[in-house]
């Protein structure tokens, strides 16, 4: 093994039907070393990662592995060499216990039966590493939240006592904190001389934990070996996107001290276990966030005042009437939309073609002139639009959208509530998983649709998200809002102080 | 010619007659189409057996039988299937005889000769002959049997029990029916009824639940013998003997019991489903517009209705070469 | 409407017409593959096969089960299931044959059929959609339920039906086509287009793809669930007055294991069990594949013992040639 | 089936102990609830009821059933579906009845009945995992060849069972208790074990719940799911060996629908027909409610028809009151 190369990859290619989605790819990983992958959304990233975990085989290329030619035929043979990965979508069993979960595939075990107790102390040993004793190792995964869910998968990956992890954007739905707690880990297993593959959008991340920097673009690899803390920005976003991108948020346009009649009132809402007494305004033109950490509860709001949960007390008014508890058809009919937290199981019809899934919410309005009856050249030219709005790649609305990468899925779930009568958008996490070039875009558009008269909630974990786009910010700590003010007015240390103590500093 | 039967173990007393006399030799060929219910119980498949076997002796004859189906709607493809593949004489054991009157009616306007088998049809215009058991006379003949021996025993207010086989076919309700109108002549009534699908699984099980119902007993009739063999296994398993038991149809089985006389069952009352044979002889005989040796006319007869027969063990000898192994 | 102005990216290659069609109807052509052969087979096996006559046979054959499999794509589409499809075929057979209904004619019996069946599947859906019982539970215990209400009605025995004219329909030809062939075929084209021409079709994809994503984009789940179920039993209701036309009798046994028969020709016919996703071609497909193995069969003088054994091994052939037949034209 | 990953409500209290238990387990209370109102109407409306005779009768009717379902438990779980239970246990019936098989004694005959279940379990298994064909159509299939074979095997008879050894079976006690009701114990104790405490089970829940990521944790879940038929097969072979008990015979009518009684026994115990969550103990007290519903209807003289219409409205009865127990303690 010379060079301490762990993994060499030479001339990947994996063709789908109809996309190539690698196209000879090279990637060298060496052992203690973390090694970054970028590109765009679509650029290819999960697919060469799932080739290395013998998830997909690859149509043309080769494999070493510690200097020996290997290929994976299936995801076990790629484990037992010492690889372990965390995929993008969420890979565990929800009605499997976070214990079961850990040590799928590889139990605790002696003859087959499993030990149970030996097997919950490993967990839970792995789990506090992690700095989360508090996830009950008995709980099923199902009755997790999004973020400890992500962890489970995190501490699955370091059961395995690997050689290489593999990290598709582990830190899409973690927030600020827990980001600073999974490069400690990523600390830890580097001194161990483990290798990391780790895939992130947000540059500022790759700079904090990368060695090595790999970018790939439309299934090629055209950059290599650059080094992570050093490569000035502007050089890594136009490899990939191929121009030159600016990191901005567009400037604010609307008053946050304005007097408009609001659009959405909310008072005194209250879900019992999750949150209380959460009064807030959103008028027409303004951008309103909800700062907070994983578990504070910003998503059940979200929820809730959308009626997919049923509130406790409180009352929501849309334009001055009031909607009624649980349900959702009167708030999409009163004009919200929600894009929701968790698209795969929320809001993806993931077999459908993507125009299916554009309209699904304005079926009504894609009729002809007999109600009920759809029209589907209509229905194909809005969904176009609308994706081509947001850039979907690729720009094939009959496409199943599973086969779209991560990123784009979310621009599907944002392009749904662009067609029609939306007065109010509510947004968890727009940005999870969007690349550099379509975030920006994404920010430009929710600017735009706020000056077209629009209101729009927002819910981020990223700190700079909320304070950036928001007009004013509301800031929830357990349940509690314990701020609102103007989003100028804060800065992220400010925010984080609010979020850690409930207090200012 | 001679009154020999040439199979003697497949006929009996009742039955010396139908052969013979020159109707057996070789005669021009008949096609003959057989559909029958799906052969979901013993006696069906019995039913099955006998018409296949009956026409496995004369060479003259070509047996085609259809898929048993148990969905009327089916059963009436089949038999349009069969009269599109231009048979000379169907024998229809109908799922439902109401139901399949229109397809035997248009098997006859189209020329083709139908026996309809057992359970009648709703227009005799559907069939040029019909042939099968007495289920009223077969109810009729357990409880009169049933009721002559509680009242020679002098039992006052008997417990009287009664398996029925499938509870929403025609022929179940005329068992029961007249099962209850015999009883009736004596001041006795039914007093605990189970209904079993006329397999043998169910017949335990329904039984073993019957025999908690009725923690003492006085007599039983099961309607059918197939499902008899789980009655029987229901009872024994329970360790009960207290009661006599009937059976129906005349299996093989059931005679060797009531010859015996070991235990609960004491009589059976027939329905053969030896009528399949005598069906296919029917049918071959109508195909080459024969007669019936032992009448005088020269056709075959319109309708035979069989009777149900009450067997004991007094005369059980003589019917144990006709009963079928269920 | 507020999508930025880029026009829409036009797809680079212009993908071939069966790469355009979409995964699950490309299934289909598995299925007519199949149907091909076993065509093949039967005109080999057998004289009789290839006629008119027969054809027609097995045109009508299909039609009945064929209207109770269309009902039932859409409520497993939808993510359900119904076992008492074939329940309450029974329970309207009857209620349509009682003497009371008799007396009002022809067309009140069929109606009266139709509504039967409309309100079985009503009372499905409500307990489903509303009282968010699961599916197989409730439809199985209205299958139990309405075959004890059928026999109760009719006494346990089998009703005649005296109305000349919906025994006619039975014997009816339009155009040379026998009536019934033409009632399956107008029930599938209505059905048809109801499932991938409006948004209630639209939306039964998406409840059985995805419930959850279908609630939170306003759609109401719940109501159209249970119109599903409606829609199921208005089928039975059908299909029981073509089977009173047909048998020209009403009776509680009449049906019997429908729900076996329609949900396997659903599921050979390329629709997932799980929801979300098939089409009801391949359930006629379907349908027309089990009818035509079993006429085969008996065109061809087979015992039925060994009928039931070869038609599981075709069963399994079939699937396998499906599959075939499938990655070639991927 | 969506995934199940949406968030249930949320409870952030510590919970008590029934909470704590797992969401599956607590709704087993609603069935022990279900079971208890059923023993009561059972007492109240017939003195037989409660009697020591009686309730061994209750047992001893659902040890068959129970055996078969318990092998169904874990295809089910394990995201499949086996329609040919009822069919195998008539062929295993059968085989093992045959002369040349009796005439190596009860004991050959009970193996070769469970080798029997279990290769044509195995075939199943086979065909679904390996050939990558819908579990529905392939256990159909199997279905409907299996009591073929059956049929032809025993050439449409019913074979009796001439050894002793086996008839004593359904009559023998042990301590006091029926060894029919033994055997099911035994065999649900080891099923329970195999899938809470081993490996196999819990790769038998994450294939269900989501065989994706099963396969992404290198689980081999091909093989998984092929044993799993082949325990369903076994499973059935068990029962086939106390069918011939009970019925001293072998019939290729046996075990007619069980297919259907067995998934509605799992199904009304919790366990989801789209596979990942479920418990044998609420299948087997499935498997109880129903039989004990059958007992009181047949003890109260109900005529059949009756029996149904009721069981039906009691079915329905028995979940919503199952549901409500369950969101009582939870
Ligand atoms: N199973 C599949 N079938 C067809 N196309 C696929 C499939 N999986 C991925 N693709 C396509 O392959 C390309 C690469 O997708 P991939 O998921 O690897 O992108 P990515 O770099 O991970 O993007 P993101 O940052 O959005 O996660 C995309 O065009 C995607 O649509
Ligand atoms: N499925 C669940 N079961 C139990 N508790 C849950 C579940 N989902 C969330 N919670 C709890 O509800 C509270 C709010 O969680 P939620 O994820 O909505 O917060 P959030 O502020 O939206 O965080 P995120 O950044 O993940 O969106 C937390 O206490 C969390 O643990
Ligand atoms: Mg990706
Ligand atoms: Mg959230």
């Amino acid at each position: 093994m010379d060079d301490g190369v762990l993994l060499r990859m030479r001339g990947i290619v994996k063709q789908f039907p109809g996309v190539r989605a690698l196209d000879g790819v090279d990637l060298d990983v060496a052992a203690g070393q973390v090694h970054c992958l970028l590109g765009q959304n679509g650029a290819g990233k999960s697919t060469l990662i799932r080739v290395l975990a013998g998830a997909h085989r690859p149509d043309e290329g080769s494999l070493s592995w510690e200097g020996e030619d290997v290929s994976f035929s299936s995801p076990s043979s790629a484990i037992q060499r010492g690889i372990a990965t965390i995929y993008q979508e969420l890979d565990l069993v929800p009605g499997l216990s976070v214990a079961d979960n850990l040590y799928l595939g590889h139990e605790k075990a002696t003859a087959g039966f499993v030990h149970r107790s030996a097997q919950g102390a490993a967990a839970a040993a792995v789990l506090k590493k992690l700095g989360h004793s508090e996830i009950p190792v008995s709980r099923e995964v199902g009755r997790l939240s999004a973020a400890q869910q992500q962890i489970v998968s995190l501490a699955r990956a370091l059961a395995r006592d690997a050689k290489l992890i593999v990290m598709d954007e582990p830190s899409a739905v973690l927030a600020h904190d827990e980001v600073d707690n999974l490069f400690r880990v990523i600390r830890g297993l580097i001194a161990e001389n483990v290798a990391v593959v780790y895939i992130s959008h947000r540059l500022e991340e790759i700079r904090q934990i990368g060695d090595m920097v790999t970018v790939l673009k439309d299934g090629r690899t055209v950059a290599t070996g650059l080094p992570a803390k050093s490569t000035p920005t502007p050089e890594l976003v136009s490899l990939m996107t191929g121009r030159n991108v600016e990191y901005l948020f567009p400037p604010r346009t609307s008053d946050p001290f304005s007097s408009d009649a609001p659009l959405l009132q909310v008072e005194g809402l209250a879900l019992k276990g999750a949150f209380e007494g959460v009064d807030l305004v959103v008028r027409p033109g303004e951008i309103v966030g909800l700062a907070g950490l994983v578990g504070a509860g910003r998503s059940e709001v979200l929820e809730t005042i959308y009626g997919a949960r049923r509130r406790t007390t409180g009352t929501v008014r849309m334009e001055g009437r009031e909607l009624p508890a649980g349900s959702v058809r009167a708030a999409v009919k009163a004009g919200m939309g929600l894009a929701p937290e968790e698209r795969k199981s929320q809001a993806l019809l993931l077999g459908e073609p993507v125009a299916r899934n554009v309209t699904l919410a304005s079926l009504s309005r894609m009729t002809k002139t007999v109600p009920g009856w759809l029209d589907r050249r209509r229905e194909k030219i809005t969904a176009q639009e609308a994706t081509a709005g947001l850039e979907v790649r690729p720009a094939d609305v009959t496409r199943a959208v599973k086969t779209l990468s991560g990123g784009n899925q979310q621009k599907v779930v944002l392009a749904r509530w662009l067609l029609g009568s939306t007065k109010l958008l509510l947004l968890d996490e727009p940005t999870r998983g969007v690349d550099v070039g379509a975030r920006s875009e994404i920010y430009a558009l929710v600017r735009r649709l706020a000056d077209d008269g629009m209101g729009v909630l927002l819910v981020s974990s990223e700190v700079p998200e909320v304070l950036g786009l928001a007009d004013r910010v509301l800031v929830m700590r357990e349940g509690q809002v314990v701020h609102t003010g103007p989003a100028d007015e804060l800065d992220e240390h400010r925010v984080l102080d609010l979020v850690m103590e409930g207090i200012a500093r | 010619t001679s009154n020999e039967p040439d199979e003697p173990e497949s006929t009996g007393a009742s039955q010396v007659a139908n052969t013979g006399s020159g109707n057996d030799e070789p005669g021009q060929e008949v096609v003959i189409g057989f559909s029958a219910p799906a052969a979901d119980h013993g006696w069906i498949g019995a039913i099955t057996t006998k018409a296949e076997e009956e026409a496995a002796k004369y060479e003259d004859v070509d047996f085609q039988a259809v898929e048993g189906s148990n969905d009327v709607n089916q059963q009436i493809s089949q038999v349009e299937t069969l009269i599109s593949r231009n048979v000379n004489v169907l024998v229809i054991l109908p799922f439902d005889g109401n139901a399949l009157t229109e397809v035997g009616i248009k098997a006859m306007e189209a020329g083709i000769q139908v026996i309809n088998l057992d359970r009648v049809f709703s227009s005799a215009r559907g069939y040029r002959t019909y042939i099968g058991g007495d289920n009223y006379g077969m109810g009729a003949a357990a409880g009169y049997y049933l009721a002559q021996q509680l009242t020679e025993k002098g039992v006052k207010d008997p417990v009287i029990g009664e398996v029925q086989g499938i509870a929403d076919l025609p022929l179940t309700q005329d068992r029961s029916k007249g099962f209850e109108e015999a009883l009736a002549t004596a001041g006795f009534k039914v007093s605990n009824k189970v209904s079993a699908q006329f397999t043998v699984e169910s017949g335990q099980q329904v039984t073993s639940n019957l025999l908690q119902a009725a923690p003492k007993l006085d007599a039983l009739w099961n309607h059918d013998d197939d499902q008899g063999l789980g009655v029987l296994a229901a009872i024994e398993q329970a360790g009960r003997d207290e009661f006599i038991m009937v059976g129906g149809a005349g299996s093989r089985n059931m005679m060797d019991l009531i010859k015996a006389d070991s235990g609960v069952m004491k009589a059976t009352v027939t329905y053969p489903p030896s009528m399949a044979a005598s069906a296919v002889k029917l049918a071959r005989l109508v195909g080459q517009s024969k007669g019936m040796a032992d009448l005088v006319e020269l056709g075959v007869p319109a309708s035979i209705t069989l009777t149900s027969e009450t067997i004991t063990k007094e005369n059980v000898d003589q019917y144990l070469s006709l009963g079928f192994e269920s | 409407m507020s999508v930025s102005t880029a026009p829409p990216a036009v797809s680079t290659q212009r993908p071939g017409v069966l790469a355009r069609m979409r995964g699950t109807e490309v299934r289909n052509l598995g299925l007519v593959a199949v149907l091909a052969v076993l065509i093949v087979i039967g005109a080999v096996t057998s004289e009789n096969f290839l006629t008119t006559d027969n054809l027609e046979n097995i045109l009508v054959s299909s039609s009945v089960i064929g209207v109770v499999t269309i009902g039932m794509t859409f409520v497993i589409i939808g993510g359900g299931i119904d076992l008492s499809v074939g329940a309450i075929v029974a329970l309207a057979s009857v209620w349509a044959t009682t003497l009371a209904t008799q007396s009002y004619g022809p067309w009140m019996m069929a109606l009266c059929a139709i509504l039967v069946g409309a309100g079985a599947g009503l009372a499905n859906g409500l307990l489903i959609a509303y009282g968010r019982l699961v599916p197989f539970i409730v439809t199985l215990a209205m299958m139990v339920s309405a075959r004890g209400l059928a026999a109760r009605l009719a006494d346990n025995r089998t009703q005649l039906v005296n109305e000349q004219g919906i025994k006619d329909l039975a014997k009816t030809d339009v155009l040379g086509i026998p009536l019934m062939v033409i009632i399956l075929a107008v029930v599938a084209a209505l059905g048809w287009i109801l499932l991938n021409r409006t948004t209630f079709g639209r939306r039964t994809f998406a409840i059985g793809g995805n419930t959850e994503a279908a609630r939170l984009a306003g759609i109401d789940t719940r109501l159209n669930t249970a119109l599903l179920y409606v829609l199921s039993g208005t089928c039975c209701g059908i299909a029981a007055v073509m089977l009173l036309a047909r048998t020209t009798t009403g009776s509680s046994t009449h049906g019997n294991l429908y729900e076996l028969d329609a949900i396997a020709a659903v599921i050979i016919g390329g629709t997932l069990l799980s929801g979300g996703r098939g089409t009801l071609i391949g359930s006629i497909l379907g349908v027309l594949v089990f009818i035509t193995i079993s006429n085969i069969f008996i065109l061809n003088n087979l015992a039925t013992e060994t009928q039931n054994i070869a038609k599981g091994l075709i069963i399994v052939g079939a699937v396998l040639l499906q599959r075939r037949a499938n990655r070639d034209t991927t």
